[in-house]
């Protein structure tokens, strides 16, 4: 393992301060390994996100205008734990109440749940939205449904676009329900990422291998199989994503797309894999309303890329347009 | 089995010397069925419970198990974090109800906590796959190491249906469950701090 | 070599493509591979950057309001034809005439020198400026000065918004110029890229080693090196930084840092190396009026980061605060 | 040595066919002491080159030469576009001057126009390295393969001054200049079009 780190015990730690020093507009909880906003509304829904670090720019480079108020940061992989949720719920309650964004994963659930159970025992006003945008996983009766990955960042702006209009808890809750349930990705893998603190690649691929519905966490996809030309790749995996959306050739439905790499990705690849997603959407008639093109939900060092489609509506359509303003998400309204 | 508060110390230190000496194993093994930290979250947990018992002394079982309780619940996160704070909770609801409780019937009460958490049932590739089949054997003072070891075992060919490892689906066959085998550390340690 | 892309030969025109499909404000010129605003200002003095293309964001992503007006897009690290920014002079002329931010590499300057030179006998006003901001190349007089790397950016951020104010051409050159001979930079790296149509690694790394003192083309360093921790380099980094900007622990100097990934290293990592050289500056009184943590300008899928430090005077400092609103560079004035 | 449109054609079909056999070959070369596009730069220009032939078939050798440089001056950018547009600008200039001129002194007008361009001298591992000798021996009615080869070799040793090499210092040092093998071609192509 090579990598510009110190030791995977301080990683964390260090990676959130370097995130505050670089964004003054931030600032960190030391204690609870919270970063939030250092100016607070009273008069808007907070919104909260988080999870394990590794992800980054995910969650705290989404703090900002028109997106959350505080990220909290567990360690590499790891779900924060309900106590440092809570804490942060304690540390950023607006008069309008809170609203956790959560990727659903048991970890992740179990924390955020617990932790706003906690809050409103003392009172506070809190409710959550889970994201589970992630086709490549069987949703079932029988499974805990489908993990949440890059969906999750336009959710978040969704919610923060509602919530900075000043409306109601229950109001944001039902819009960024709205987003979670109209956005679907798909991701691959070109090469593994390699967890600071195991310091070996999850997995190996050859190297004219893929694989074919990764997660975010390095967890192996739907199937290895043999790589692809990115129009071959992008051919699949639109059509995956609005078989899953139901939208059909004829259906003149208008999407958002978020073309996100996992870290190791350079935008070269993104870019270009982009213009052969937007040729896929438009040989099937499908309007693009936006398009956002980076990292943005990464999984440490992997090389890959995700696709998430998410289907709009004029509500939806219109708070995808506002004004954010944050480190990693910046839209002119 | 009895339990008393020096025993009790005795498990937690036991225990934390197993899972820093196998912390390397158990990121391992939830490597190829989930994402590379239980090692790392039960490391990183036992070694703040040791740390918490050293500068708090607690005097009673109760107090000790509130302990480890807090320590797990505010320090961990991930799955574990929970599962195992709940499961410590559990145990310390059974045992202030009723100090007199046998020590199977507080273990029962433990696995009872996880799985209301967790929503896992016997079968689903999780940690319960170890606890259920440790409580019952204790219930009929039958435990040894090598049912745990075997219930550890049992996990390998199981499909997972909750946690991380459902994710993979088929591809979670073959496989020990991390937290099953963190479990086994748990109620070995048990075991040995009887033993001495 | 496992990339998201067709041919090597595409390549260049499919990424564009996709630049320009995700950031409709912007439009492509196909004929001459130049990306530029849709909407011109007249009455401002236009800007032009670009080169070989790998280094992604760079330079499409710096167009927009208070950076770039147009960027020519070479094939991978091959500077444009001069045919190519002849034209992209031709199509973005304003009445207060067109400043050129050339990298210092041979075939850039030529390019670009040659191209002014043949718009000027088409009565256009050019000018330009080149920037050799990488201390890792010696100076002397018998070479070719010092690679452009990645304080360009900040080259382009200070003109963009001297332009953005008015100012007349020769202005815009002073301080462009000025912020050239602020700004210093080295970098490092720790795995070699791959040229598309090379379709191997340039180099070869071993897993503890690094080089020291690379530029943005896979060029080897000044030296093949043990790798460090991240505070170990960022000291090293600050240092020769300092020492060749001439700031002294008493200067009471404030700067500007920008920490740059090469492609292939992810926020974490960049976000952790913030932290250090943010410490290690702070331990010499030096004090950071902004920062900048991102993939600025890549050299392709290079793991690595450099470090760029930029000495302000009153009017730099003002210039860089100023709004930018841009793909890949946004200051919210 | 004497030249027309015909054997001027020729030229520049063997240059391509060499150019796009030792693509490889010359990227290779410009990856220790370049960027890795060398051979790309060449073979893209030279293709152009060979399609705008065909395209406008030219009807006298400056009118070849008119067509060669401007393809190279819009199609190549690198440092190889504008020089070596330069040199075929240079020999058009000699040529345009006086249509009797002998062929050495177009060359040497191409040379010139490198240097003027690139201010590179002989020595500081670049093309010039080839130009020079190879027009010089021409002067004298001695340029053979052998010449030719010698001058590319005898940049190996060299250590860069110009161009991109010349960033990596020392480390130019024991690696043949990619712009000399690609002229060493030119020129080798030149020989073969008038022994055919
Ligand atoms: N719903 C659940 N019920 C019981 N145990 C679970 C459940 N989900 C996960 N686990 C246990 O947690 C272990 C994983 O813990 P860990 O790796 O620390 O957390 P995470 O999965 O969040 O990374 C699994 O091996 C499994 O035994
Ligand atoms: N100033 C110069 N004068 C003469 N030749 C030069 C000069 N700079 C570069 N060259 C030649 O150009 C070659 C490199 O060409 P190429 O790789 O196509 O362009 P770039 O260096 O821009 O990537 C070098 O090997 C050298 O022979
Ligand atoms: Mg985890
Ligand atoms: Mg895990
Ligand atoms: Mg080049
Ligand atoms: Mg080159």
């Amino acid at each position: 393992m090579k990598k510009i780190i110190n030791t995977p015990d301080t990683l964390m730690m260090e990676m959130i301060n370097g995130i505050v020093l670089a964004h003054p507009e931030l600032e960190l909880i030391n204690k609870y390994k919270v970063i939030k906003k250092k100016k607070m509304n009273d008069e808007k829904v907070t919104l909260i996100s988080g999870g394990g670090s590794g992800h980054e720019p995910a969650h705290a480079g989404f703090i900002g205008k028109g997106m959350l108020d505080a990220a909290v940061c567990g360690e590499v992989f790891a779900s924060p734990s309900q106590i440092q949720v809570y804490q942060a719920i304690k540390e950023t309650q607006s008069n309008k109440g809170t609203l956790l964004i959560i990727k659903n994963y048991s970890g992740d659930i179990m924390n955020f749940k617990n932790a706003a159970h906690l809050a409103k025992e003392d009172g506070a006003v809190v409710d959550y939205v889970k994201v589970e945008d992630d086709i490549a996983v069987e949703d079932s009766l029988y499974t805990v449904g489908r993990r949440g990955v890059a969906g999750t960042v336009l959710v978040h702006k969704i919610a923060g676009a509602a919530a900075e209009e000043g409306r109601s808890l229950s109001d944001v809750k039902t819009v960024a329900q709205k987003a979670a349930d109209s956005v679907r990705s798909i991701g691959i893998a070109l090469t593994s990422g390699t967890v600071p603190a195991k310091g070996t690649p999850t997995f190996t691929l050859e190297d004219d291998e893929m694989e074919y519905g990764v997660g975010i966490h390095g967890e192996p996809g739907i199937r290895r199989e043999k790589m692809m030309s990115a129009s071959q790749l992008a051919e699949r995996m639109v059509k995956d994503l609005l078989k899953d959306l139901k939208v059909s050739d004829d259906n003149e439905e208008e999407l958002v797309v978020l073309i996100n790499g996992f870290g190791a990705t350079p935008l070269q690849e993104l870019y270009l894999f982009n213009n052969e997603v937007a040729r896929e959407l438009s040989e099937r008639n499908v309007k693009i309303c936006r398009t956002f093109v980076g990292n943005y939900m990464t999984s440490v060092d992997m090389a890959g890329v995700s696709v998430s489609l998410m289907k709009l509506d004029d509500e939806l359509k219109s708070l995808i347009n506002k004004e954010s303003d944050t480190p990693a998400f910046k839209v002119s309204g | 089995m009895n339990m008393d508060l020096q025993t009790g110390i005795r498990w937690m230190e036991l225990f934390n010397e197993d899972i820093q000496q196998n912390k390397d194993y158990l990121t391992q093994l939830d490597t190829p069925i989930g994402d590379s930290d239980h090692g790392n979250n039960m490391s990183r947990g036992m070694d703040q419970v040791i740390q918490a018992i050293e500068a708090e002394s607690p005097d009673s079982l109760e107090a000790l198990l509130k302990l480890v309780t807090s320590t797990l619940l505010s320090k961990v996160g991930g799955a574990s974090g929970p599962l195992y704070g709940s499961a410590f909770m559990g145990m310390l609801k059974i045992l202030k109800g009723d100090n007199t409780s046998s020590w199977d019937k507080v273990l029962r009460g433990g696995l009872d906590s996880i799985q209301k958490r967790g929503k896992a049932e016997v079968g689903d590739k999780t940690m319960v796959d170890v606890w259920a089949p440790v409580v019952k054997s204790l219930e009929n003072k039958q435990l040894t190491h090598v049912v745990i070891e075997e219930a550890v075992e049992a996990t390998k060919p199981l499909k997972a249906k909750k946690g991380r490892a459902s994710y993979v689906g088929d591809r979670s066959i073959g496989h020990i469950d991390p937290g099953a085998y963190s479990s086994a550390l748990l109620f070995q340690a048990m075991l040995k701090s009887e033993e001495k």
